[in-house]
C-alpha cells in the first residue's frame, strides 16, 4: 500500500543543454495503475531508472508513503523494474529466475518452491519452471518476467512497455493479467510507453509527457475527448483543429456558428472534434448540420478515412465503410458534428 | 540465390575447403609415424620397421621431457591466470564504455598482435636485465603476457560488447547486492569467455619458443625449446614423440572447445570487435 | 547502471588498460635508442655517446640486410595472394552455407591456429623433402601458407556470414549479368575484408621464424632470421636498426587499418564468427 | 503493357515434406496492382522469387502476355523486385544506385543522368542524388528504390512489403506515389504483405493464400464483406459467426430468425457480420433487433468493443466510445445488424 510522490523530479545528463526530465511533479495513489506516456526521448524511461535507484537525479525528489527513497541502494528500495525485453537470466531454469528475488532475501528453499509454484500457476505457467527461458515464446518469457517480479511483493511495480513486444492477440491477454494481478496484490503500477494505445487500454491514469514536461494528467478518456492543447490532442491521433471564438454557448468560426455543450471556455479558441465523431447526414438535434464537399476517400478496411471540405476548412472524419458506399470524391454530402462531442482549446 | 550459384561455384568454393583441409591435417601425420619408426627413408611409403623405443626415451629420466612438460604447464596457467585477472576488467572497460582514447588503447592492445614477438622482445631483454628477471621463471612468465593478455583482453572486450548491462539493473531491481549480482549474473555470463578466452592464452603461451629462448637465455627449457633441440639434432623418432605430447593440450582443447567454437557463442570473438 | 558502476571500479577498469598500454608500447622504445648508441649498459638511463653506425652497416651491401628485405616481402606477398585466392572462396563457403560436415571444416582450419607451428613444421618437413621443396623459396611460401590461410578464410567468412547475398539478386533482377554482378557489388562489398585480412596475412608470413628456419635450411635467409642472428651475437646496435625495419611494415599496417578496426568493420571479425 | 498468368505454380524445397506453394494459379491483368496477402510462411514470398527468377519452381509456369518466362535469366525477364529492406548498393551514390540498371543495360551516361535525374523528381527527391544512401531516411531509401526500380520500365514490377518498414504517416505518402506511378507507366504490379491493412489500403485485387493455397482473389473490400470461408474471415479481423439454417431470405439459428439481404446462399451454413456492423439499438427496419448482455467493454481510445451474449451465443461488437458511455458490465442493451451487412459462408 504504498503512495508514490514524484516532486519536481529533473535530470540533466552530464554535457547536455536542455534536461531530459524538467521538473516532473506526479501523485500516484496507492494502487493505482498509471502510464507514462510520451515519444521515444521524452524523459520517461529516464524517470522509470530514477525511481529504480539505477540514475540519480539531479534535483528533485522521489517519496514512496511521504519517505525520500533516493539515499535507499537499488536493492532497497521495494520496487521492482520488469524491462521491455523481460531480461531473463538465460543459465538459470524459469523457476530459479522466478525465484531470483527470494533466494537473494535469503528465503528458504522449501518455501521459495512452494511460492515459485504458485506464482507460475497465477501467470498461468505451472508446467514451465524447469525449462530455459530461451525455450519460451515472448509472451511466456513476458509472463515470466511479471511473475519475477510480484514473487517478491514489491511497494512499487515499474513495467517497461508491458505490451509493446507481443502481438495483437497477446496483448489483450497480458494486459488482462497485469491488470488482475496488480489490483489483486495492491501494488502501485508504473509504465511507460510512447503508444498512445498501450496507455489507454492498460492504464487508470495516464501522464502525457512532450519534450521533458508533462502536459495533462488524466483519466484515459479525458485525452480523446477534453485535451489540454494541440501538441496533446495530435499525439492522440486529433486532425480537426478550427480557429475562432466561443461565447460559453456557440463557437463562431469559418464553419459557422455551432451549438457547444455546457461549460465550454469561453473567448478567443479552438475548436477540436475527433475525426471518429463526425457523422454523416443533418443533426438530430438540429444545430450542428454542416455541408461539404468530399476530397478524398481513403479505405482502411474496418474504417474509411474522409477529407472533407467546408467551404475552405478541411475536415477529417473517420466512418463505417458501409455508411458511405456509393459516394464519390467532389460529392456535396450533409454532416453534422453532435453537440457533446466538441471542446475547446483555449 | 539458387539461380545464381550454380553447382559448379559451389562445388569450387567445397573444393578450396577441402584442400584446406588436407593441407593443415596433413603434416601431423609423419610426425605419428616417426615417432614409432625405426629408420624411415624417402622413398618409402611407411617404415620398414616399427619400435617404441622414441617413446621409451622421452618418458624416462635422462631425456628431461617430463621435467620440461612440468615447467611448460607452470608457466602457461601462470600466465593464464594473470591474463584473466587483467584481461577481464580492461575487457568490460574496452567492451563497454565509450572514453576518450578508447580508439589508441585499442590500437596499443593490438600492436604486439601485429609487431613480431621478436622484434619485442629484443627490447624488453635490457629492462629485465636491469629488473633481475632474465634466465627466470618469472621473467619468462610476464614476457609470456605479451601475447597473451591481448588475446584476453579482445576475447573479453567481445564479449562484453555484447553483453546487456542492464541484466545487473534488473538483479539489483530484484533485491541482489552487487557481489551477489557479480556471482549470479555476470559471472555466469561470461564463464564461456574466461574459459575458452584461458584455454587460449593458455595455448599462446604453450607455443613460445623464440620469447622462452631469449628471456630464460636457455636456463628455463620449455617443451618447445627442447622439442627443437631434437629437431635440429636429426633425432626425428624422439622429435616425434615429443611432438605428439607437445601437441597434446592443442588437440585436447580443441575438441574441447568445438562446441563453443561451432555453435558461434563469441566467445573467441574479441578480433571480430576490435 | 551509474549507480552500480562506481568511480572506484570505473577506475580499476581504466587502470587496467593504461597497465596493458605500458606494458605493450614499453619494449619497443629500448631498440630504437640501442640503434642510435655507441655502448649503452646498466645502470646508465641512456647511452653515454650516439652513433648512426648501425644504420650505415645495416643498409650497406656487406649486411646483406636489403637483400633479406626484400626477400622478406617477396614472399609474404606471395602467400598473401595465394591466401586471397583460396581464402575468398572457401570463407564464402563457410560463412554463408550450411553444409554436412562444416563443423569438421571449421575445427580443421582452426587447429593450425591451436596446434604450435612447430609441431607441424616437423611433420612436414619429410613430405616437402620428397618433393623437393626443402630449402627453396617455394617451399617457404608454401608453408608460411599454413598459418596465413586459415587467418584469411577466417576473417572472409567472417565477412560473407554479414554479407546479405540478395543485394546480388537485387542487382541481377536490375539487370546485372552474373560477372558484372560479382565486379559492381559482391567486390566493393568484401574489399574491406581483403584488405585488412590480406594485410594481416602479410605481416603473419613476415612474422614467420621458425617454418622459415627449417624449411628454408638457412639457405632462405629472411629478416627474422638475420634479426635472430645478429640479436644471438650480441651486436646490440646493429640489431637495434635490423629490429627498427623489421617492424616497420606492422606499424604502418597497424596505422592504416586503425580507422577500420575501430570503426569494428568486421574485417577481421573472422574470429569472432568461427 | 503486361498480362501475368501464373499456371498451377508449385514449389517443394528439397527435404521438405509439404510443398511451399501448392498449385497455385492466378491471372493478372495488364498494369493492374495486386497483393498477395497471406501469413509469414504461407508462400508468397516463394512465389516472388519464382516470378524474378531467384528460384526454380518445382512445376507450373508463369507466362507474360502468353509467353513463358521460366528459362530466361533473372536479368533478362523484364522483371524487376524491390526488396523490404531496399538494398540500395551503399557503396554506390544516391544517383548510381538509380542508374544502375540502365548502366548494366550499356546507356550512354549523358542519357543515363537525364533519366536519373527525371526518375528523382518523380520520387520527389531531386536534391539528393549525390548522397549516400546510408545518409538517406526509411523513407528516402524506399522511394530511391523504387525509382532505381521503375527507371528500367520493367514489364512486371514486384514489391516485398512495400509499406510494412514505413511509420503510419509515410505510409499513406508511399501508397500514393506507388499507385500514381504504376498508373501512369502501366506496369503491372505485384505486391506481398502480411498484414490486411496494407494489401487493402493499396492493391486493386488482393490474393489470399493460407497454407501454400490460395482462397480467394477478389477486390479488397470483398473480403470483409463477403469472405469465403470462415478462416479468410478471420484472417480480415471477422469474429462473429454463427451456425444456423438459411432459406435464402432469413437465418435461423440460436439468434433468432434473422432477415438476409437477397441473394444470400441457401442451407446449412454460418451466418457472419462484422463487429463494426453491429449497431447500439432496435433496428430502424424493424427486423433483426436482438437483446443482449453486456459481458466486457474494452476501451480503446478511438474504438470501444464490446463483448456481447445474445441468449448464450457470444458477440464481438466495435463501436464509437462516445456511443456506449454511462454503460456498465452485466447491462441489458439493444443491438441490431443491419440485414445489409450479414452475409452466409456455406
Amino acid at each position: 500500500m504504498t503512495h508514490v510522490s514524484i516532486q519536481s523530479l529533473t535530470k540533466v545528463y552530464p554535457g547536455a543543454d536542455t534536461p531530459a526530465l524538467d521538473n516532473l511533479s506526479l501523485e500516484i495513489a496507492t494502487g493505482e495503475l498509471t502510464a507514462l506516456l510520451g515519444p521515444s526521448g521524452c524523459g520517461k524511461t529516464t524517470t522509470m531508472k530514477m525511481i529504480a535507484g539505477l540514475l540519480e537525479p539531479t534535483s528533485g525528489d522521489v517519496r514512496f508513503n511521504d519517505r525520500s527513497i533516493l539515499r535507499e541502494k537499488p536493492e532497497n528500495r521495494g520496487v521492482v523494474m520488469v524491462f521491455q525485453n523481460y531480461l531473463l537470466f538465460p543459465y538459470m531454469s524459469v523457476a530459479d529466475n522466478v525465484g531470483f528475488g527470494l533466494k537473494m532475501r535469503k528465503t528458504d528453499p522449501a518455501e521459495i518452491k512452494r511460492r515459485v509454484g504458485e506464482m507460475l500457476d497465477l501467470v498461468k505457467l505451472p508446467d514451465l519452471g524447469d525449462r530455459k527461458p530461451s525455450a519460451l515464446s515472448g509472451g511466456q518469457q513476458q509472463r515470466i518476467a511479471l511473475a519475477r517480479a510480484l514473487i517478491v511483493q514489491p511497494e512499487v511495480l515499474l513495467l517497461d512497455e508491458p505490451l509493446s513486444n507481443l502481438d495483437a492477440h497477446l496483448r489483450f491477454e497480458m494486459r488482462d493479467l497485469i491488470r488482475s494481478l496488480q489490483q489483486e496484490m495492491g501494488i502501485t503500477t508504473i509504465f511507460v510507453t510512447h503508444d498512445q494505445e498501450e496507455a489507454v487500454v492498460l492504464a487508470d491514469r495516464v501522464a502525457l509527457i512532450l519534450d521533458g514536461q508533462m502536459k495533462q494528467y488524466d483519466a484515459a478518456n479525458v485525452f480523446y475527448n477534453r485535451p489540454v492543447d494541440e501538441a496533446t490532442a495530435r499525439f492522440f491521433g486529433g486532425h480537426n483543429f478550427i480557429a475562432g471564438t466561443s461565447d460559453g454557448g456557440t463557437f463562431s468560426s469559418p464553419l459557422g456558428r455551432l451549438s457547444l455543450p455546457s461549460g465550454a471556455t469561453k473567448g478567443a479558441g479552438k475548436l477540436t472534434f475527433r475525426p471518429e465523431n463526425v457523422r454523416i447526414g443533418p443533426d438530430p438535434e438540429g444545430d450542428n448540420t454542416l455541408t461539404a464537399h468530399l476530397v478524398d476517400i481513403i479505405y482502411l478496411g474496418t474504417q474509411t478515412r474522409l477529407k472533407l471540405r467546408v467551404g475552405d476548412t478541411p475536415v477529417e472524419a473517420v466512418v463505417n465503410p458501409n455508411d458511405v458506399e456509393g459516394l464519390n470524391l467532389g460529392d456535396q454530402m450533409q454532416i453534422h458534428l453532435p453537440k457533446a462531442t466538441l471542446w475547446v482549446i483555449s | 540465390m539458387i539461380g545464381q550459384d550454380g553447382l559448379w561455384t559451389r562445388g569450387f568454393r567445397y573444393l578450396t575447403c577441402l584442400i584446406l583441409v588436407v593441407w593443415l591435417i596433413m603434416p601431423l601425420i609423419p610426425l605419428a609415424i616417426w615417432s614409432f619408426a625405426r629408420g624411415w627413408f624417402f622413398p618409402d611409403i611407411l617404415p620398414k620397421r616399427w619400435t617404441t623405443d622414441a617413446w621409451a626415451y622421452a618418458v624416462s629420466d635422462t631425456a628431461g621431457v617430463l621435467d620440461a612438460l612440468w615447467l611448460t604447464i607452470g608457466i602457461s596457467l601462470a600466465a593464464t591466470v594473470l591474463s584473466i585477472l587483467v584481461g577481464v576488467p580492461a575487457g568490460r572497460a574496452l567492451g563497454m564504455y565509450k572514453f576518450r582514447g578508447k580508439g589508441v588503447v585499442e590500437l596499443m592492445i593490438l600492436a604486439p598482435t601485429i609487431v613480431p614477438g621478436i622484434a619485442v622482445v629484443l627490447g624488453i631483454h635490457s629492462v629485465f636485465i636491469s629488473l633481475g628477471l632474465t634466465n627466470t621463471v618469472h621473467g619468462v612468465i610476464l614476457v609470456h603476457l605479451i601475447p597473451t593478455l591481448p588475446y584476453m583482453t579482445l576475447v573479453m572486450a567481445g564479449i562484453f560488447s555484447n553483453y546487456d548491462p542492464a541484466f545487473e539493473a534488473q538483479a539489483r531491481s530484484l533485491g541482489a547486492s552487487p557481489l551477489k549480482t557479480f556471482w549470479y549474473v555476470t559471472l555466469p555470463a561470461i564463464m564461456p569467455g574466461i574459459i575458452v578466452g584461458g584455454l587460449f592464452a593458455f595455448l599462446v603461451s604453450w607455443s613460445q619458443y623464440i620469447l622462452t629462448l631469449l628471456i630464460g637465455g636457455g636456463r628455463v627449457v620449455t617443451l618447445p625449446l627442447l622439442l627443437f633441440n631434437f629437431a635440429t639434432s636429426g633425432r626425428n623418432d624422439i622429435t616425434g614423440a615429443i611432438g605428439m605430447i607437445y601437441i597434446l593440450p592443442g588437440i585436447i582443447i580443441l575438441l574441447l572447445t568445438a562446441k563453443h567454437l561451432s555453435g558461434r557463442s563469441g566467445a573467441v570473438g574479441g578480433f571480430g570487435r576490435i
